[in-house]
């Protein structure tokens, strides 16, 4: 099957660095890995057919970021979800902008939404909100009741 | 002189203009703007901004429960209010594990599909507003009337459906509907051969479309673009076919694609779409199997733990919806819309240098963005 | 008496509209009183019944040069107006145009340029001037003008 | 009282001159901004027609009335001046626009023998007039000091020089057929008979001089598919954007009126003017009934008739054209008024002239 296939290609060539593989359904690959890892992973997954860039979240669970990658091969059909684990403490991670140029504007969402820093990312800046918005709305703690007034522009 | 766009500084050199396009203006399709580096009309450098429509929908979702958010998903993409819907409830059912009933799958496909065609005929209308041509509007729009009747008469809803219920659809639909249904796609498909005409034989307008911002496939792949706009460079990348999900693989229908990439064929293959989707909606129509509408789901949906990324093909691309749930509340953990036209924006300054504001203009509204998609 | 009244009115605007044009710290400004003297400078012409002339010089000046030359600060990029300032340059040059012309003025005499009574300039008359009289020399200008043309492309295209 | 006014009036050789510029020139500026009014109901139904709808039908019958609504409706509007234009300029330049498409009026015969200034060269008149008409727009584009403003200005000063010489050479050819700069010869051409039947008008002698005539005064006009100066989908309205109220009318009334312009120039140049094959036997039996003066009044009136019964002919094609074409590319009008337009025109006046010397 390929999704057995690319889970065993994976192992292979990163071996311990893939924390975890499983098939969720058909065509549905979930890779955890390490943040360190993931260009490298990316670039392999790339290399090999893996050209569509579907979507870049970003989750804030209790104890971890997530920066969530769907990665797509129109060939053999299958959707690779990669989630890459960042610390609370350290939110950074290695931009894939070089690998591909979509991932442009959901790094910067990620970054506005959840404040993870895409590190090499020729353009970090907030998207959706103004530029002076202070917080990450949407952080689990970020509180929603005070208003942000802006200041205002000539 | 310098000037502080968004936080990016960008300076006007001698003989550049920097040029607010928008938010309020008559192409740019709602608020969105466009700041253009211009060198006498051509623009050397364009810079989207967006977030004027921003509602936050992801955080409201995450205090909503998981009924409460199809209403939600109207008014992202308002113009595939269908499509929103369908890619939230297969998600949803996917978490469950909900088998849909057969009727439901159907309707929700001829739903689907007259939405993709009523919205593609608003692109023709709009497009033809950009290029100067107000009787194209008026036709677009005499034509996507009809549409939204055969969906009112669905979902008793004009714009904003809310069509689509967890492990089903809303309403059923009378005899009366299908021979109405089948009269107007014939109707429709006679006047999409004007449309053609119109185009393929007005040679002010094809010196207009062709050639203009080409965008190559292996590019074009990388930029993220998805939908028609993939499909004129070439590439047949289609959700239906290449990833299907309801029943789209029982259907007989074929990918619409074109070589050459310019904003000509991004229209084209529109065009040519409403043709397939006529087909599919017959094909919806004649095996259309009686049952029930809708599943038996809980009173209190409160799925297991888990994630799922379900996508579809919207009008304007692949529309994804990426759900968290943690089991323990009858809300979503995380929910992340993975929204068509924002890649399309986002890929939009890359194929587009160096061309004047006219072409600029039609290129950008070739790419039928939706400004409720991209701040949602 | 009509003429002389005409002629005293068409002069004033003549005079304070070609002061304006290099007075005026506003370039478009000073541009456009450009304009309203090309157009008096027709009026002119017609008084001495050279209605032809008259109409080409609106056609060709005001119509054509000057959109030109409004073009071309339109594509400026300077939007206020700048102060000119009085340098020795400046200073010299003006003196130096009062002088010649004071001295030009007083070497000839007006009666001179009073129009043949006989010629008027009609659109007949200038063509049998132009196409048989003068035909060599209309023929040369042509020439020469071409001549600058085909150099003006030539340098353009090879700056582009 | 009265009649002695009147006799002391045909007395007085100025006074008479003066009295009948004022009252023709009255009429024009009546005659431009009925028509304009007209006009702008016209071209509504048309394009409401072409559309698939209905157009104004509420205010009076067949909505006629609704020119005067928006009239009173735009009356009522603030008059705008955005902080930074120059405001001298801003005001004048509607003005300017105004006087200058009416200018041309002056010269152009609205029936036999009714002319407000005989010139005889009053086609160079005409034309000169025409081609100022330009230097309003870059007023108003340059003095909104608005970026959108400036570009549209920028766009009509670049099409203005292109469309100006093929429109000014498409015209040479008519004088060169007819050997004369004067309008009225120019008709008086026209009223002739080919083979006795086929009216001499120009428009057979010269169609493609007509042609490049008639392309070009689109241009002159700046309407779909060269309505660049404006073009409301991308620059929004160009140059025309900060204005309002009044001043936006008057704008709007200019281009109107460049609209009737272009067409009775047409009419009279290419379409015979006030010839109508028959109607010289109809204005000889009136004249058997009616005394001198009544009689010139009702030929006038007829002729009039018959000019803006063509022009009328001619404007819808104009609005036809206009709903039914996009916009043309911006960089693709300088290359086909200049490489495809300019020869043509070249070409037809060669044509003519080598015709005019060997027919005689």
């Amino acid at each position: 099957m390929e999704e057995d296939k690319i889970i065993n290609q994976l192992k292979e060539k990163f071996g311990e660095k893939i924390l975890d593989a499983k098939i969720q359904r058909a065509r549905r690959v979930v890779i955890t890995i390490n943040r360190d890892d993931i260009y490298e992973v990316c670039k392999y997954l790339y290399e090999n057919g893996y050209e569509y860039l579907s979507c870049i979240s970003a989750v804030d669970y209790e104890d971890r970021f997530e920066s969530v990658y769907h990665i797509f091969n129109a060939k053999t059909r299958v959707l690779v979800q990669i989630k890459a684990i960042i610390p609370k403490d350290d939110p950074k991670i290695k931009s894939v902008y070089s690998i591909w140029k979509a991932a442009d504007w959901f790094e910067r969402e990620a970054y506005d939404m959840m404040g993870i820093v895409y590190e090499g990312h020729p353009d970090l800046r907030r998207i959706l909100l103004p530029h002076d918005f202070k917080g990450f709305p949407l952080r689990k703690d970020f509180k929603l009741t005070p208003a942000q007034w802006f200041e205002k522009k000539g | 002189m310098k000037y502080n766009i968004e936080g990016l500084e960008v300076e006007e050199k001698d003989g550049e203009m920097i040029l607010n396009m928008g938010p309020h203006h008559p192409s740019t399709h709602g608020v969105c703007r466009l700041v253009l580096k211009l060198e006498g009309e051509r623009a050397k450098e364009i810079i989207p901004v967006i977030g004027y429509l921003h509602r936050g929908v992801e955080k409201i979702c995450e205090n909503r429960t998981y009924p409460q958010i199809i209403p939600i998903t109207d008014r992202m993409d308002y113009l595939s209010a269908m499509n929103n819907n369908l890619v939230y409830c297969l998600a949803v059912e996917e978490l469950m594990g909900i088998e849909v009933p057969e009727r439901a799958n159907y309707l929700r496909i001829i739903a689907a599909e007259l939405q993709r065609i009523a919205s593609h005929l608003i692109f023709i209308a709009t497009f033809g507003a950009d290029f100067g041509s107000w009787t194209i509007m008026m036709y677009g729009f005499r034509e996507r009337e009809m549409v939204l009747d055969l969906l009112e008469e669905m979902s008793g809803a004009r714009f904003l459906y809310s069509y689509m219920r967890i492990g089903g659809v809303k309403r059923d639909v009378s005899e009366k509907f299908v021979e109405q249904c089948k009269k107007t796609l014939n109707i429709i498909e006679k006047r999409l051969v004007d449309y053609e005409n119109y185009i393929n034989e007005n040679e002010i307008l094809l010196d207009r479309l062709q050639g203009v911002a080409k965008v190559s496939a292996k590019e074009a792949i990388n930029l993220g673009l998805t939908g028609p706009n993939l499909r004129a460079s070439g590439v047949a990348y289609d959700i239906r076919k290449v990833d299907p999900y309801c029943i789209y693989d029982r259907f007989d229908f074929d990918i619409v694609t074109r070589k050459e990439g310019d904003v000509y064929a991004r229209v084209m293959v529109r065009i040519d779409e409403i043709k397939e989707s006529i087909r599919i909606v017959r094909q919806a129509l004649r095996e259309l199997p009686d049952g029930e509408i809708r599943a038996k789901v809980p009173k209190v949906i409160k799925p297991p733990a888990g994630e799922v990324y379900a996508r579809v093909e919207s009008p304007r691309g692949e529309l994804a919806v990426y759900l968290i749930s943690d089991g323990k509340s009858d809300k979503p953990y995380r929910i992340k819309f993975r929204t068509p036209a924002f890649a399309n924006l986002a890929a939009f300054p890359h194929f587009n240098k160096n061309l004047l504001i006219p072409d600029l203009l039609l290129s950008f509204a070739s790419i039928d963005i939706v400004m409720g998609d991209i701040d949602r | 008496m009509k003429d002389l009244i005409m002629f005293l009115i068409l002069s004033v605007i003549a005079v304070v509209s070609s002061l304006f044009v290099f007075l005026s710290k506003n370039i478009f400004r000073g541009a456009l009183s450009l304009s309203l003297l090309l157009v008096t400078m027709a009026m002119f012409f017609a008084m001495l019944n050279a209605e032809f002339i008259a109409a080409v010089q609106i056609l060709v000046y005001a119509g054509g040069v000057l959109v030109l030359i409004l073009f071309a600060i339109m594509l400026t990029k300077e939007r206020e107006p700048s102060v000119s300032e009085v340098t020795t340059s400046r200073a010299v040059a003006l003196i130096a145009f009062v002088v010649l012309s004071l001295f030009y003025l007083a070497k000839h005499t007006w009666e001179k340029y009073v129009p043949e009574k006989e010629f008027s300039a009609t659109g007949a008359s200038v063509g049998t001037k132009l196409f048989q009289t003068y035909v060599i020399p209309f023929e040369a200008a042509s020439f020469l003008l071409l001549a600058a043309m085909i150099g003006a492309i030539y340098l353009a295209r090879r700056r582009g | 009282m009265v009649a002695e006014l009147v006799d002391y009036i045909m007395s007085n050789k100025i006074l008479l001159g003066i009295s009948k510029g004022v009252v023709v020139g009255l009429f024009i500026i009546l005659y431009a901004s009925l028509m304009v009014l007209f006009l702008t109901w016209v071209e509504r139904k048309v394009a409401a027609r072409i559309h698939v709808r209905y157009g104004p039908n509420r205010t009076g019958p067949y909505g006629l009335l609704q020119p005067l609504a928006d009239g009173a409706k735009l009356i009522q509007k603030e008059d705008i001046i955005p902080y930074a234009a120059d405001r001298l300029i801003f005001t004048l330049a509607p003005v300017f626009a105004f006087a200058f498409a009416v200018l041309p009026f002056a010269a152009m015969p609205l029936a036999d023998g009714l002319i407000l200034a005989d010139l005889n060269v009053a086609l160079l008149y005409i034309i000169a007039l025409a081609s100022l008409s330009i230097i309003p727009v870059i007023m108003a584009g340059w003095a909104s000091n608005n970026k959108y403003s400036l570009l549209g200005a920028m766009r009509a000063a670049a099409l203005n020089l292109s469309y100006e010489i093929p429109l000014v050479l498409s015209i040479m050819g008519v004088v060169l057929v007819v050997g004369s700069l004067n309008v009225f010869d120019i008709v008086k051409y026209q009223t002739e008979y080919i083979f006795g039947i086929i009216p001499k008008w120009i428009i057979i002698l010269q169609p493609l001089g007509f042609f490049v005539f008639f392309v070009a005064s689109i241009a002159e006009m700046s309407r779909i598919p060269f309505d660049m100066p404006e073009s409301e989908s991308e620059l929004i309205a160009g140059f025309h954007t900060e204005y309002s109220g009044m001043k936006f009318a008057m704008l709007l009334f200019a281009e109107y009126i460049h609209m009737v312009f272009g067409s009775m120039l047409a009419v009279l140049l290419f379409f015979g003017g006030w010839h109508l094959p028959g109607l010289g036997y109809v204005l000889s039996f009136l004249e058997n009934f009616l005394s001198g003066f009544a009689y010139t009044v009702v030929k006038w009136a007829i002729q009039f008739g018959v000019i803006v019964a063509k022009a009328l002919a001619i404007m819808f094609v104009l609005m036809w054209i206009r709903m039914t074409l996009p916009r043309a590319r911006l960089h693709s009008i300088p290359t086909f008024y200049w490489k495809y337009l300019l020869p043509l025109a070249l070409i037809n006046l060669g044509i003519t002239a080598v015709a005019v010397a060997v027919v005689g």
